[in-house]
């Protein structure tokens, strides 16, 4: 395997820049039926939180022009029976894992963060921008002493592990929060999480899920998330992950010239597993096609 | 089981029984699938963005090497795929999901469908060989399909629609409790498959057997967890773990 | 023609609850080729401001998944112009008349805003949160102490009109930015603008549009656009006027219910010409089939 | 000028010229729309969302009771375009825009086209009932379309190719420039049509005439202003202006 897709977050070298979005690969196991987990350039895994969560009542999901709106509520197995019960069957593949984590207090989100790095995980994603969850995610990555706060201490937790932390895409100023996870210590940010919505059902008058707002994700939003990602990585010097929309190698490219380092591919996954691989194999056809020697020359290359 | 893929085939023909209602047949590039009866597939346009995601519809047959779906007209991707032609392309992923488990010994399956509800059910009472009855129900004629050919393929065909247009005048439910009445309910296991207040009114029998559950789903693979079914256990995947639970696991509100 | 279609925006009644979106129906010349303009609830028109504006320089437009994105930069004729030139033109049609105007300074607006109350508008919507033009106007819509003081001072001004405030969806908090203008005497609040957005074409790798960042509109923001119109009508007791996506008549229901008052019709007069007229006439066929006495039984009808 | 309306079309042809140019032929429901050489129209499918907008094609001409449009492979639209079948429905917004100009009398249009360009231009030397001159050019043979017809319906034809398989090697400038060395610029009125780099060697060369732009267009009917083309007395609207100007008003950059 070539090098030309290489790329570095922090101290992990990703053999590509193509990882999985956090909530659309599960903990891995069923995407490994569709293709070789090891080709990715990082697994992220559906976000856990310290116990076990139930998630929201359906209906969950509703389709939209180009998108879906979901509110799963972070359903997930809990931190224990992930160690136990999940990570072993990831860490099988030659693959980076990412785990995703949610807490409701700055003391959760530290406990999360130290087990998972003492259990081995390669990366640690702090999700501040679930908008599925009716306390503590959110609140962080909306007001920026909180955020603060929180990242900082959660640096001192992570000793093996990178950490990456999820911005949300309703922070008042994107930039701020992005120099704000730098100045902590953070090795990298990864944007954007799925956007507040809502849909209707008019023959009933309700909500089209339960839990009357949800996050769209999906095509829909790829302008305001590679928006974003110009924004942010102009705004640091550590890596961006990109995502938002991403369902082929030239959304990709797009996301990498805005600024991005590397790339996830989520809500594409649903419509065809294999998203991920053909991101991968659409870079290094654009990569050929362009005559560009390796990915990396890509990154913030943007003509302005 | 035989494990998942995605895959592209052609449609061969998109014959319309009637004006809401069509079978689809296709055939696979590659090898031919090896589905079960309650089992399902994910259809979709490739390259579409709207509508993006797949959906999902039981595994109704393989009938000379194409593989085939019954479907109802209902909204934006029904409409795109009541005008597809032969020659088109669409892509598949399947088999998923759990299929109806077989009986224990000696006890009668016992079939019970809601309109587009048979398209499942037609190839379990195919695969009993002529052992099943079958109560089948619908808003009116045009919603009971392919009659004359599940006659051919069942002990009993007992027929219900809302207006009394064909078969006994009210719904598979209605048809379901006379069937029973008198009957020892043990001796039979009921499969169904139908609309979710039917589903629900199933359940609440006390019969032994099982349901297929419809619910919305972006991934039908297992990944999204937005097809949740409240259970008695706990919330658990249609896709992955359903579409067919046990009567009595899945908590109807 | 019956009264079941009403609605009523402060002092003003408007025969159906159906407008064209500022910017998307320019002075109303070029639409009322294509329909009869007094059959609209409202015709608000392409933003104004005191000197005339070049706009920015072209390519100004780009598609996206089910939107696109626009940097016109808010080119117009000026104040003057539109006075002397703009306004007798449609000022013969039996449609009330709302003016969008953008202003770099609180004075500004406030020139703009008197001048045109004079001028005999029966609406003013103040733009304080377009993404296209470098200073004013959006900065007004994402810092709330300038804010207030706008909408006072605004608010002075307006002695015959309907004053609207046409919020950014940017808003670090849309709930207290409806409140504020509510507070302020506002008669109504109209949302969402555009999203800040952005496309590459990456076979030259280069924006696609030459300002860069445009702002987003369609579909594609409507679930985004129905949860904002939502939470601010929750927030105040003013009417609210909903848009973002909306092409027919179900999708205006959808606002309705989820609580404005009003819609606007934008990118969708883009495809079609007529789109306003289709929603008119499709939120007749829904109160025809679901047996809705009248259209304003609907508002914030929706059940939860 | 008649005023533009919208209105829906059935196809009846889509005939392939080579791999990647088309003809559509459809039937305008109502009457036909009287467009002058130079307009153009808004064509796209109703009800889809991706792509959303219209696109812009030129007025090609009518033939048989149908409205055409010569198209070339472009993009997300035009490849949704090359797959319509007779029967399937278009909607269409138009005449739009400002069409050529006539010439002055005893000046000789001399007409120079760019790949597709020769769409809006095909029109106007019809229109000229064979006095004009044309010069055509492409980047080789297939982008040459229907130039038998075209000999019919002028006094010239000089064609280029930058591959040199038809024509002259090289460009339509190239052309233009050999065609016009040693004559009086005066007698000509110049009516250019094709890309951008193209439109703007043509405005430098001091000829009298017009160009036409193409720009992206959101609405076509003057109320998006996202059409916008710099001009000597600043920006003008493509669709309503344009999409002819006279040579020397658009400031190519
Ligand atoms: C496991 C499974 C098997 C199925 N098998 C079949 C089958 O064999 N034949 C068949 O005709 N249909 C089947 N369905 C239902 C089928 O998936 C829906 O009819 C289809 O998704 C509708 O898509 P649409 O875009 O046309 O409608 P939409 O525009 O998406 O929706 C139209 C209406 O249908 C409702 N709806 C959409 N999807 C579902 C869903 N999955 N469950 C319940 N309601 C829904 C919507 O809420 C809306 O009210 C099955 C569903 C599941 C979950
Ligand atoms: C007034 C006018 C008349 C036209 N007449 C014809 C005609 O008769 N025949 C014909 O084949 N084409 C014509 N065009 C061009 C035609 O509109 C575009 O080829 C078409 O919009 C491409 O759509 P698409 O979705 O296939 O491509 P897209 O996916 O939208 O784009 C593909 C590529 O083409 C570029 N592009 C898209 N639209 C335009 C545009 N309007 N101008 C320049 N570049 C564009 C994009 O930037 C991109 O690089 C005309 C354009 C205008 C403005
Ligand atoms: C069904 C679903 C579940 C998600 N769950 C999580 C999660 O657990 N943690 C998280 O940080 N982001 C979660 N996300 C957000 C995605 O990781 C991603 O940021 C977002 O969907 C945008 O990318 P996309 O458009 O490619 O899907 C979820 C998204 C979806 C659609
Ligand atoms: C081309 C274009 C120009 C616009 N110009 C203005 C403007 O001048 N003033 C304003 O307040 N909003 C302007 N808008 C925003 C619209 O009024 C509307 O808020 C937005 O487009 C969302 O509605 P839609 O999705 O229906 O288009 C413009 C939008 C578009 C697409
Ligand atoms: S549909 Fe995605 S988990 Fe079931
Ligand atoms: S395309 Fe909208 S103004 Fe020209």
């Amino acid at each position: 395997m070539s090098k030309r897709l290489e790329v570095k977050i922090g101290k992990l070298t990703l053999k590509n820049p193509v990882m999985t979005a956090s909530g659309t690969a599960g903990y891995g196991a069923e995407l490994s039926e569709f293709f070789d987990l090891s080709r990715l350039g990082a697994i992220v895994l559906k976000g856990i939180s310290l116990k076990p969560w139930p998630g929201n009542p359906p209906p969950r999901i509703i389709e939209t022009p180009s998108g879906m709106i979901n509110a799963i509520g972070l359903q997930n197995v809990g931190l224990k029976a992930f160690i136990d019960e999940k990570l072993p069957f990831i860490k099988k593949f030659d693959v980076p894992v990412i785990a995703n984590v949610l807490g409701t207090t700055v003391g959760e989100y530290a406990k999360l963060a130290s087990r998972l790095d003492e259990a081995g995980v390669d990366g640690i994603e702090l999700n501040v921008s679930c908008p599925n969850v009716k306390k503590g995610g959110i609140a962080f990555g909306l007001d920026l002493k909180a955020f603060y706060k929180l990242i900082r201490k959660v640096r001192g937790c992570v000793k093996q592990a990178i950490l990456i932390v999820k911005l949300s895409p309703g922070a008042p100023d994107i930039c701020e929060f992005s120099r704000a996870a730098e100045d902590e210590g953070a090795d990298a940010i990864s944007l954007i999480n799925t956007i507040p919505a809502m849909e209707i059902d008019i023959s009933c008058r309700k909500p089209s899920i339960k839990n009357v707002i949800g996050g769209l994700s999906g095509p829909a939003i790829m302008p305001i998330a590679l928006r974003m990602v110009f924004q942010a990585s102009r705004a640091v010097k550590i890596p961006v992950i990109g995502m938002g929309g991403i369902r082929a190698g030239e959304d990709a490219v797009k996301f990498l010239l805005a600024g991005a380092t590397a790339v996830a591919v989520g809500t594409a996954i649903f419509v065809n597993p294999r998203a991920p691989i053909n991101v991968i194999e659409g870079i290094e056809d654009y990569l050929k096609r362009f005559n560009v020697e390796k990915v990396s020359d890509l990154i913030g290359g943007l003509q302005l | 089981m035989s494990s998942p893929s995605l895959f592209k085939a052609k449609v061969i023909k998109n014959a319309r029984l009637n004006v809401e209602h069509f079978i689809l047949s296709v055939r696979p590039e590659g090898i031919m699938p090896a589905a079960q009866p309650g089992q399902f597939f994910m259809l979709g346009i490739p390259g579409r963005l709207d509508p993006l995601l797949k959906r999902p519809f039981g595994y109704f047959r393989v009938k000379e090497d194409a593989l085939e779906f019954l479907y109802r007209l209902r909204g934006k991707a029904t409409a795109i795929m009541s005008v597809l032609d032969a020659g088109d392309e669409v892509e598949i992923i399947g088999p998923l999901g759990e299929p109806y488990p077989l009986p224990k010994p000696k006890k009668v399956p016992l079939l019970v469908a809601g309109g587009t509800g048979i398209a499942s059910l037609y190839p379990l009472a195919d695969a009993f060989g002529g052992e099943a009855l079958i109560l089948y129900g619908g808003r009116n004629s045009d919603e009971l399909l392919l009659t004359e050919e599940l006659r051919g393929i069942c002990r009993v065909l007992g027929l219900a629609t809302e207006d009394g247009s064909v078969g006994v005048k009210g719904t598979v439910i209605d048809l379901l409790k006379e069937f029973l009445a008198g009957k020892n309910k043990n001796r039979h296991v009921v499969y169904a498959c139908g609309p979710r207040g039917m589903l629900k009114a199933v359940s609440e029998l006390g019969l032994e057997g099982y349901v297929s559950v419809e619910e919305r789903m972006a991934c039908g693979i297992g990944v999204c967890l937005g097809c949740a079914v409240k259970t008695s256990t706990g919330h658990k995947r249609a896709c992955k773990e359903g579409p067919v639970f046990r009567i009595g696991e899945v908590v109807f509100e």
